[in-house]
């Protein structure tokens, strides 16, 4: 094993082992349980950032492991794989403070958070994925390892939404792992190769190539909550609001959209699909979902309901951006919305978490003058609420902005048109929720107010949103800077070629 | 003294004479039979593996009893199946072995019923001893007769066994396991007989050879497949199988499940791919799949309604045999070599994963005092080892990756696909869906810890039962990513299998 | 580094300070030195009149990291939009002072306010099309912090109403935008002249800025902000931040580099309209700020007009921009004026005196265009670039212009009435509000005539038949006034409540209801477990049957049988 | 046992006439049997077998019977295995239930006595008799084995109270003897000549009587102890008390 | 020739016979006597294969050892059956009495 290897490797267990460790835990070893989940979670980042800098200058990160012949495990370092480890180590390491401020107290912790560092690892392995196999693996695991996650309550609604996002998750799993069988034995490889597999396929497979195209994008499509698939996310809301952020933001729909993006932009690679002509089917499902999600959501009272079709209206940008596959600006803006939608949606569900940890407010109905009680929390909500709109200067309108480029470059100017309705809608749902909080007048006593720490609530609880909403407020100010996730995403999108 | 060398083939004798011995010192004596047994499920691994590397450097082997060539003497024999199945056993067998320690100290410590389990305690180790006999003398054995004997050795061990706990069901059905197996003998011997009209040899080398296209060998080859079927619970021959696995005591639920009905799938899987291999008709082949593929999906179904968590995994075993049947018609492709390894594979991983299962529900049971799945809530505050053995288990069970079910439903996959019969594909997805149910109806509970759970502390239960469960579901786990080993074993002295690893293990 | 790249960055630093300092200032309110911030609240103009004085026209100074890229600069339009816009912040801001001195809220309002005019400041100095879009969203919302700062059910209502067609223009604005980069294929605004239109684009940009500026279908906002808003806010609304709709079509439809005959017909039309409209709606409007509204969208009506007829042709656009500017002076400063005058009678407890109403008189009917004031000024140049384009512009300008000068007199008046009436609370403070109406007066009498720009409209303004031309009118709005106060005095003048009814209140309850979560239900997958649950009893009789043994025998026989047959 | 008699005679009601479903499987018996009975039909005439190669390896058997050659030699394995199968039906029945004896001492039917004292030592005898003769004729350790069993199972029916007092462990050893002595001479033969069972030639004979007379009895007694139909009284060390309860066993 | 064919024909009818019964009758030993019976019929198929008529070679005495292994196994089989269906029809009276026991109590109580 050369040092790349051994990094990645290093990468993966970061965060296994401390989970392992966690699991064997006594449950009242608080303080050492957070130490470990904090070192592993800055380690982490360390090594991931170590490993981008290597892929920067063109180091080649791969470990293959094979199994029997046609099934090998391979573990590659590309930058789209960095982009998504670098999101998801960073919003680990802020979401684990925020599950240790928001669980303090509560029982099973051990449990939660073994499980919680398992499935990060379980991302960062969908994020090395170098081929589907591996990344099936992964996928699959991270079902696994997601589902005690969501019934951490133990409620009958956590054992419903659990039941549900099973039977979605694993359905969709199944569909994957046939098609990821079928494309094995049509072209022989999975590997993601960055130009897709020999276009010699498309003249001897057209019509398999494009039904397997379907039913992969149907088996990742489930955990990106593309509509008709979407069922399970709302009802997931459920959970602790660090398991909603982990489930939003940094890992499973994550996992679905970035999966989509490896599909495209891989496995099957823009010529073949441009060849194939399947992509507009794509588009067509992902502007679907993005109207859907969004006039859901303008449905819902409860926040993070609401905040949950926030999220299946969102993702599907990334779906749309990199279905433009030809117009490498639409590319760009689907691909920085990865990173973008995960900033501003781990926002907004901390502070939802904040407002029901501290005030016990969960439905939008009683925000009214809530920002007076919490200002810090709602600023923070309220960049995130604006991000999402695509309001300057904040990453969603840079994500908006490329992506409508894109897609006039391309013609289509029905994208735009979704675009610009998508908007709307975002602000129909988000912008009520702000004048409440802000603009409205207390009405009675908060449901069950605490006071706790010294600010608003504790500080593990308010650090994290307000770091992460300046994050998507400066990432939005410096989008053109050499370090930022725009510059990141172009370095990629030259990387492919495009 | 040639007897000792390591290329000796006298060495295959060692699974076999082992638990013999010991199980006759079992029942002869009345104290330390546990460290008896032990010795001999430890000298079995340790015979296996000598065996194993007899056969990855000296090739297979054949073992003449007595010095007796064929056709007058029995054969013995190893080759890849045989050693991987025998590898299983012995693993499972160490496991259940522990196990069962665990299992009757612990039912013994309670005063109430102390007497009974000892009674229980004291014929369940020679009985089981004498079943492995039966079971590594069925996998090595190379002589048709001899698997009838082995078969019977088997069916009167695991009868006795699965009536061992005394319950009225539990003796009711192991009455009409022990009538079913009994009658699948009859069928089997009737073949048999046919089968040496037809050609006078008992030998399945020789028999290979006289293979020819005579309506007694056709008659005697369903005879035997239908004797087999019956000991091996296909649909719709299942219904034995159920109730004598749910009513047992848990270690025999293991060994019943994992092990029992194994030896006689692998009887079939020798016949149909080995021995009568020129005689087989694509229809015959894909009659066996489609009761596969009903299998999968009836004991799928059945296992989501069963109220108890043993019931469940029992049908859930109906359910999981099917798939080793439903690789019967991807065998009959041009270039789709590899089936051969998976279906053994397959066996492996399930015989591993429901043991631990088993295992699981066992030691639930004990606790409980029940296995209702809908009352199993916070059973994981007080055994966290065993519910994360079911989870990894499971996991195995509906194939996910990484574990070993996923990679043999991988290549299950691949061969229907690569001979475009996309159908089969499409059970095993399905099937693989309802495991899924199944498998999770049961985890939702165990994840649960409700708001009202009352810790509790009953008597602990011994890490003799938590462990070896646990260690037996991350082999199933593990199988999965190390799967090129049993593969490459399987490929040792099997030229056509061979072709899969040119250039050796990988 | 040489002596020009220094003087670059001191360049850069001044103009970012300009956008920055109220940024700068407002992030400082959140701190405990908000009463600091608060008495200092003018100086955040400095800068901005600093950056107006000392950097040279037409320089571009790029910064690449900030934003996608973002270019700064100021040009001539910029300049004079600077310290127009500069003024009237400045002013805002002084009369905010009583406001902060006993508002709770105080911070928030200061937020706001700060951030608007940073807004405001930063679109005129962003010479990217992204940096305009930056900061007049950064403006357009903060501005609906301000509308709402009262928190009456009005203010509400009306905060409401701006904030959708807020967004409507902002998305529309974001949609031309990207078109236009499309087009160019740059974000430098420089690069815009010279791309031919789609349609669309126009119709996009039309809404986008016409939110801003109250235009036709979008001015229902105005009329409730601007009475809803606090005064200073409203001012800054009407004064400051209106005119960034204005620059906003001067720069991205630059005026003088293209020509759009149909669609500059669009714009004549709808600015006319407006200018009608305005007048008539304000007449029902019984609150002087929303009379002031009304006038707004009359005024931005004229001036939208004058934008059409820069778009006939590239001569037209180059003779009409300086006559856009000069109106758009004109009408800040004068409506600027006239909200410092309704704030000087809220300040006071007892109605305005003869002196004063005297003097509101002056804005008052230089909006009309009363001879010798600025809004001769204005309209004489309005009336000259008509006569520039020839028939039937000319003949157009000769009955329009007059129409809209008698309409807008007899608004004026109504206004007047109105604010004759109105007594507010005495407050410590109401000198000062006396000297920044005196100085708003002061400057919108006599800018305009200093202004060179504008010396020639000034010079002719003041020939006879200007004279006459711009009188008549407002003597006949006198008297249509009159008329119209007798003939109304008797009517019963339809209550506030319902004539505020908008269009959006009567769709939205509407889409509301459409949107509603029962009209969505679809089968949610539990529904299907009923029916799972009655297939139990089946599947354990059925697993009943095929144990017993006749079937177990059967099924025996059948398998027997079955095989053998395919076997043999 | 009213409801066992009611099962008895309900299914011979059911006997006498055959509904649809019987008759749908008789008929599917009789094409199974006609179909198999036709194969056999067609089998070839002179059946291959086995004979002649028994007949050449004979004179190196050790015995001059050709089925014992066969039975002990040959397939000697599969006479071990098969000792196995007799010894766990013992184990099978001993782990279902205890032997079922009389609570009170009977008074002995003086025909019973006579006939035991007349015939057991007579079958002792005979067993004995055909076990050596096993090795040239028709004979053996089953057949020798089935005499004394006989032998037992007549003990047993007339109750004699010495049995009662037979303690498990020698019987545990007597059953298993036969077993063991075959695996001892089975390992024995493979520390010779290297192969399991392969016994040297010339002591082949000897061998072989051993195990057919150790075989013998373990054999009887295992039929005798399956007759019994339980495992015997000591079996219970910890509990007696209870053990003398109701006693739940029957003899079949 | 006609010897091994009516041996043979005689076997597979009492196998056909044995297996009959063992479907349809429900009797424990009934179906244990079926069972034998069944096996009795396999084995006198497998003698009969044995069967060479005078001077047409010498008698297989592998089927007879097979047998003879067969008769040993069926008898201890037999015997573990009998045993088994014996705990079965006690246990399964013992059930009765007490359901119906179990039974009659509510009905008391409700009258």
């Amino acid at each position: 094993m050369n040092w790349g290897q051994w990094l990645l490797t290093a990468i993966l267990l970061s965060s296994f082992i401390p989970g392992i460790i966690i699991f064997a835990l006594p449950e009242k070893k608080h303080r050492l349980r957070t130490i470990l989940n904090l070192c592993g979670s800055i380690l982490k980042i360390i090594l991931i950032l170590a490993m981008d800098t290597g892929i920067y200058f063109g180091h080649n990160f791969e470990i293959r492991l094979p199994i029997i012949p046609g099934v090998e495990l391979l573990l590659n370092g590309d930058p789209l794989s960095a982009l998504f480890a670098t999101l998801s180590s960073v919003l680990w390491l802020l979401t684990t403070i925020y599950a240790v401020g928001y669980l303090e107290g509560s029982p099973n912790r051990s449990h939660f958070f073994g499980y919680f560092s398992l499935c990060v690892t379980v991302t960062i392995g969908i994020a090395l994925a170098g081929n589907l196999i591996t990344f099936l693996l992964f996928y699959e695991m991270l079902t696994l390892t997601t589902y005690p996650l969501i019934i951490h309550r133990g409620t009958k609604k956590s054992l419903r939404a659990g039941r549900n996002y099973l039977i979605y998750a694993l359905s969709g799993g199944a569909v994957f792992l046939f098609a990821v069988v079928a494309l094995q034995t049509v072209v022989g490889t999975t590997d993601f190769t960055g130009t897709g597999f020999p276009s010699t396929f498309i003249d001897t497979h057209a019509t398999v190539l494009s039904l397997i195209f379907v039913l992969l994008i149907i088996g990742v499509g489930v955990k990106a909550a593309l509509v008709p698939l979407h069922g399970w996310l709302p009802q997931a809301m459920v959970a602790p609001a660090p398991v909603s952020a982990l489930l939003h933001a940094v890992a499973v729909v994550k996992a679905g959209a970035f999966g989509i993006l490896r599909i495209v932009l891989d496995v099957y690679g823009p010529q073949n699909l441009l060849l194939l002509g399947v992509l507009p089917l794509l588009a067509t499902v992902a502007s679907i979902t993005i109207l859907y999600g969004s006039l859901r959501a303008l449905q819902q009272d409860d926040l993070k309901r609401r905040l949950a079709f926030s999220t299946i209206s969102q993702v599907s940008y990334i779906a749309l951006g990199i279905s433009l596959i030809d117009q490498p600006l639409a590319v760009i803006g689907g691909l920085v919305h990865l990173v973008h939608q995960g900033l501003m949606k781990i926002t907004l569900f901390f502070c939802a978490g904040n407002l029901a940890e501290t005030l016990g407010i969960h439905r939008i109905s009683e925000m009214d003058g809530v920002a007076r009680r919490m200002p810090l929390t709602m600023a923070a909500f309220s960049i995130g609420a604006l991000g999402m709109i695509g309001i300057p200067p904040t990453v969603g309108f840079v994500s908006k902005w490329y992506l409508g480029l894109g897609a006039l470059a391309a013609g289509n100017w029905w994208v735009v048109f979704i675009l610009a309705v998508s908007s709307l809608l975002n602000a129909c749902y988000f912008l009520p929720i702000l004048i409440r909080a802000w603009f409205g007048k207390q009405q009675g006593s908060w449901p069950e107010e605490q006071y706790l720490g010294r600010f608003e609530t504790r500080l593990m609880l308010l650090a994290p949103p307000l770091i992460t909403a300046f994050i998507v407020m400066a990432a939005g100010v410096v989008a053109n800077a050499q370090i930022s996730p725009l510059a990141w995403v172009r370095f990629i999108v030259r990387e492919y070629g495009l | 003294m040639t007897a000792f060398q390591l290329a000796a083939p006298a060495w295959m004798i060692v699974p076999i004479i082992l638990p013999l011995i010991a199980g006759l010192f079992c029942f002869l004596f009345n104290r330390r039979i546990f460290a008896i047994a032990l010795t001999a499920a430890l000298a079995n691994l340790l015979g296996v593996c000598i065996l194993i590397y007899q056969l990855l450097f000296f090739g297979p082997m054949r073992c003449h009893m007595g010095g007796w060539q064929t056709p007058i003497g029995i054969t013995l024999r190893t080759d890849g199946p045989a050693l991987l199945m025998l590898l299983t056993t012995a693993i499972t067998g160490l496991a259940v072995t522990l196990y069962a320690r665990g299992y009757f100290s612990y039912r013994i410590l309670n005063p109430r019923h102390a007497a009974r389990h000892q009674q229980q305690q004291r014929y369940f180790w020679p009985l089981w001893m004498l079943l492995l006999t039966g079971l590594n003398g069925l996998f090595l054995s190379n002589d048709i007769f001899n698997l009838y004997v082995t078969l019977e050795l088997i069916a009167i061990s695991a009868a006795s066994l699965a009536a061992l706990s005394g319950k009225p069901a539990s003796q009711l059905a192991a009455f009409r396991y022990l009538l079913v197996s009994l009658l699948g003998s009859l069928t089997y011997l009737l073949g048999v007989v046919f089968l040496y009209r037809s050609c006078g040899v008992l030998d399945l080398d020789l028999l290979q050879n006289l293979m020819q296209n005579a309506p007694g060998i056709r008659a005697a080859l369903a005879l035997m497949s239908i004797g087999l079927l019956l000991k091996t619970a296909l649909f719709p021959l299942h219904f034995w199988l159920p109730p004598a696995h749910a009513n047992a005591l848990a270690p025999v639920s293991v060994i019943l499940s994992a092990l029992v009905v194994k030896g006689s799938f692998y009887l079939l899987f020798r016949f149909w791919f080995e021995v009568f291999t020129p005689i087989i008709t694509t229809s015959a082949l894909n009659f066996m799949g489609t009761l596969g593929a009903i299998a999968i999906v009836w004991g799928a179904i059945q296992a989501m309604r069963q109220p108890r968590l043993k019931l469940m995994v029992a049908y859930s075993t109906v359910s999981q045999l099917g798939y080793l049947f439903i690789a019967f018609p991807l065998t009959r492709i041009d270039g789709n070599i590899h089936i051969w390894g998976i279906v053994i594979f397959m066996a492996m991983a399930h015989a591993c994963a429901k043991s631990a299962m088993f295992m699981v529900a066992g030691t639930v049971f004990l606790h409980l005092g029940h296995d209702r799945i809908k009352d199993l809530n916070g059973i994981r505050a007080n055994l966290p080892i065993t519910v994360f053995a079911y989870g990894i288990a499971g996991v195995s069970l509906m194939g996910l990756p990484p574990s070993g079910g996923f990679i043999a439903k991988w290549l299950l996959l691949s061969s229907a696909l690569t001979s475009s019969q996309w159908w089969w594909a499409l059970v095993i997805i399905v099937g693989s869906l309802l495991a899924m149910i199944y498998v999770f109806r049961v985890m939702s509970h165990f994840f649960v810890i409700p708001e009202d759970y009352a810790f509790t502390k009953p008597t602990p239960v011994s890490p003799l039962m938590e462990w070896p469960a646990l260690a037996l579901a991350l082999i199933s786990l593990l199988l999965g990513l190390a799967a090129s080993w049993p593969l490459y074993i399987l490929a040792q002295g099997n030229v056509v299998l061979a072709q899969i690893f040119p250039g050796g293990l990988p | 580094m040489t002596p020009s790249t220094i003087q670059m960055m001191l360049h850069a630093l001044i103009l970012s300070l300009a956008a920055g300092t109220p940024l700068l200032m407002a992030a400082i309110c959140c701190t405990p030195l908000q009463k600091t911030v608060a008495r200092f609240l003018p100086c955040a103009t400095i800068p901005a009149f600093l950056a107006a004085l000392t950097t040279p026209l037409n320089v571009t100074i790029d910064v690449p990291w900030f934003f996608m890229g973002s270019h700064i600069g100021l040009d001539e339009t910029g300049h004079i939009f600077l310290c127009l816009t500069a003024f009237v912040w400045f002013l805002a801001s002084f009369s905010c002072h009583s406001l902060l001195k006993n508002d709770e809220r105080r911070v928030r309002f200061l937020l706001f306010f700060l951030t608007a005019m940073a807004g405001n400041f930063g679109l005129i100095l962003a010479r990217g099309m992204l940096g305009y879009y930056l900061f007049f969203a950064v403006m357009s919302f903060a501005a609906y912090g301000l509308v709402v700062h009262k928190e009456t059910a009005d203010a509400a209502k009306a905060g409401r109403i701006y904030l959708i067609l807020v967004m409507i223009g902002e998305v529309a604005l974001f949609t031309a935008l990207i078109i236009l980069a499309h087009n160019t294929g740059s974000l430098a605004i420089n690069d815009i002249a010279g791309i031919s239109y789609h349609p669309l684009t126009l119709v996009l940009l039309f809404i986008g800025f016409g939110v801003k500026i109250g235009a036709l279908p979008f001015h229902s906002w105005m009329m409730s902000a601007y009475q809803a808003a606090p005064i200073p806010a409203a001012a800054a609304l009407a004064g400051a931040m209106v005119n960034a709709g204005i620059l906003g079509w001067l720069r991205f439809l630059p005026l003088g580099q293209i020509s759009c005959q149909q669609k500059a017909l669009f714009f004549i039309v709808a600015g006319g309209l407006a200018a009608i409209y305005g007048v008539i709606i304000g007449l029902h409007r019984k609150q002087a700020g929303a009379i002031l509204g009304c006038s707004s969208v009359s005024q931005m009506g004229l001036i939208t007009v004058i934008f059409g007829l820069g778009l006939l042709s590239r001569e037209a656009g180059l003779s009409a921009t300086p006559v856009l500017i000069i109106y758009v002076v004109h009408h800040s400063l004068t409506k600027s004026s006239l909200f410092f005058a309704y704030d000087l009678a809220e300040k006071q407890s007892k109605t305005l005196s003869h002196l004063q109403m005297a003097a509101i008189l002056l804005p008052a009917l230089a909006l009309a265009g009363l001879p010798f004031t600025s809004g001769a000024i204005a309209k004489t140049a309005f009336k000259e670039l008509a006569v520039g384009l020839g028939e039937p512009w000319y003949s157009l300008s000769g009955i329009f212009l007059p129409l809209t000068a008698m309409g807008t007199t007899l608004l004026m008046f109504h206004f007047l009435s109105i604010l004759k009436q109105t007594k507010g609370t005495e407050t410590s403070d109401k000198v000062a509000s006396r000297v920044i109406f005196s100085i708003s007066l002061f400057s919108a009498a006599i800018i305009l005539w200093l202004w060179p720009m504008a010396g020639n409209s000034a010079i002719h303004s003041l020939t006879k038949t200007t004279l006459l031309q711009t009188l008549w009118p407002v003597v006949g709005g006198y008297l249509l006034f009159l008329v119209w106060r007798r003939l109304s005095s008797g009517k019963k003048v339809p209550s506030d409540k319902q004539d505020k009814q908008t269009a959006l209140d009567v769709i939205l309850p509407k889409v509301t209801t459409l949107l509603q979560e029962k009209n969505w239900q679809k089968p949610q997958p539990g529904k299907l477990e009923p029916y799972l649950h009655r297939l139990v009893p089946y599947l354990r009789r059925s697993e009943k049957i095929m144990g017993r043994w006749k079937v177990v025998g059967l099924s025996y026989l059948a398998l027997c049988l079955f095989l053998l047959f395919l076997l043999l | 046992m009213r409801t066992e008699e009611k099962i008895i005679t309900r299914s011979r009601n059911r006997h006498k006439r055959l509904d649809a479903f019987q008759r749908i499987l008789l008929l599917l018996v009789i094409c199974l049997t006609t179909l198999l009975g036709s194969i056999i039909w067609t089998m070839p005439e002179n059946p291959p077998g086995l004979a002649d190669a028994v007949a050449l390896m004979q004179e190196h058997s050790g015995v001059k019977s050709p089925v014992t050659a066969v039975l002990l030699n040959f397939r000697g394995y599969d006479t071990l295995l098969e000792v196995m199968v007799l010894l766990l039906a013992v184990i099978g029945a001993w782990s279902l239930a205890k032997a079922h004896f009389p609570q009170q001492e009977r008074e002995a039917n003086p025909v019973q006595m006579g006939v035991v004292r007349l015939l057991v030592p007579l079958m002792f005898l005979v067993a004995a008799y055909l076990v050596w003769q096993g090795s040239h004729l028709a004979g053996g350790a089953f057949q020798g084995g089935a005499i004394l069993g006989a032998a037992g199972v007549l003990m047993l029916v007339t109750e004699l109270p010495c049995l009662r007092a037979i303690p498990a462990h020698p019987l545990r050893i007597g059953l298993v003897l036969g077993p063991l002595i075959f695996v001892g001479v089975a390992l024995f033969c493979l520390f010779l000549t290297g192969d399991l069972l392969g016994y040297p030639e010339e002591t082949a004979g000897w061998l072989i009587l051993l195990i057919e007379a150790g075989c013998a009895i373990s054999i009887g007694l295992t039929l005798a102890s399956l007759f019994a139909g339980g495992h015997p009284e000591d079996e219970r060390p910890k509990n007696q008390e209870q053990a003398k309860g109701p006693c739940k066993g029957e003899r079949p | 020739m006609i010897t091994t064919l009516l041996y043979s024909m005689t076997g597979l009818i009492l196998f056909a016979m044995g297996l009959f019964t063992l479907i349809i009758h429900s009797h424990p030993l009934r179906k244990i006597l079926a069972v034998n019976v069944m096996s009795t019929g396999v084995f006198l198929i497998l003698v009969a294969a044995a069967y060479k008529p005078l001077g047409l070679g010498k008698i297989d005495p592998v089927p007879h050892a097979m047998v003879l292994t067969g008769i040993v196994v069926s008898v201890s089989v037999t015997a573990l059956a009998l045993l088994l269906a014996c705990r079965v029809q006690e246990t399964s009276n013992l059930d009765l009495l007490e359901r119906r026991k179990q039974e009659a109590r509510p009905k008391e109580s409700n009258q």
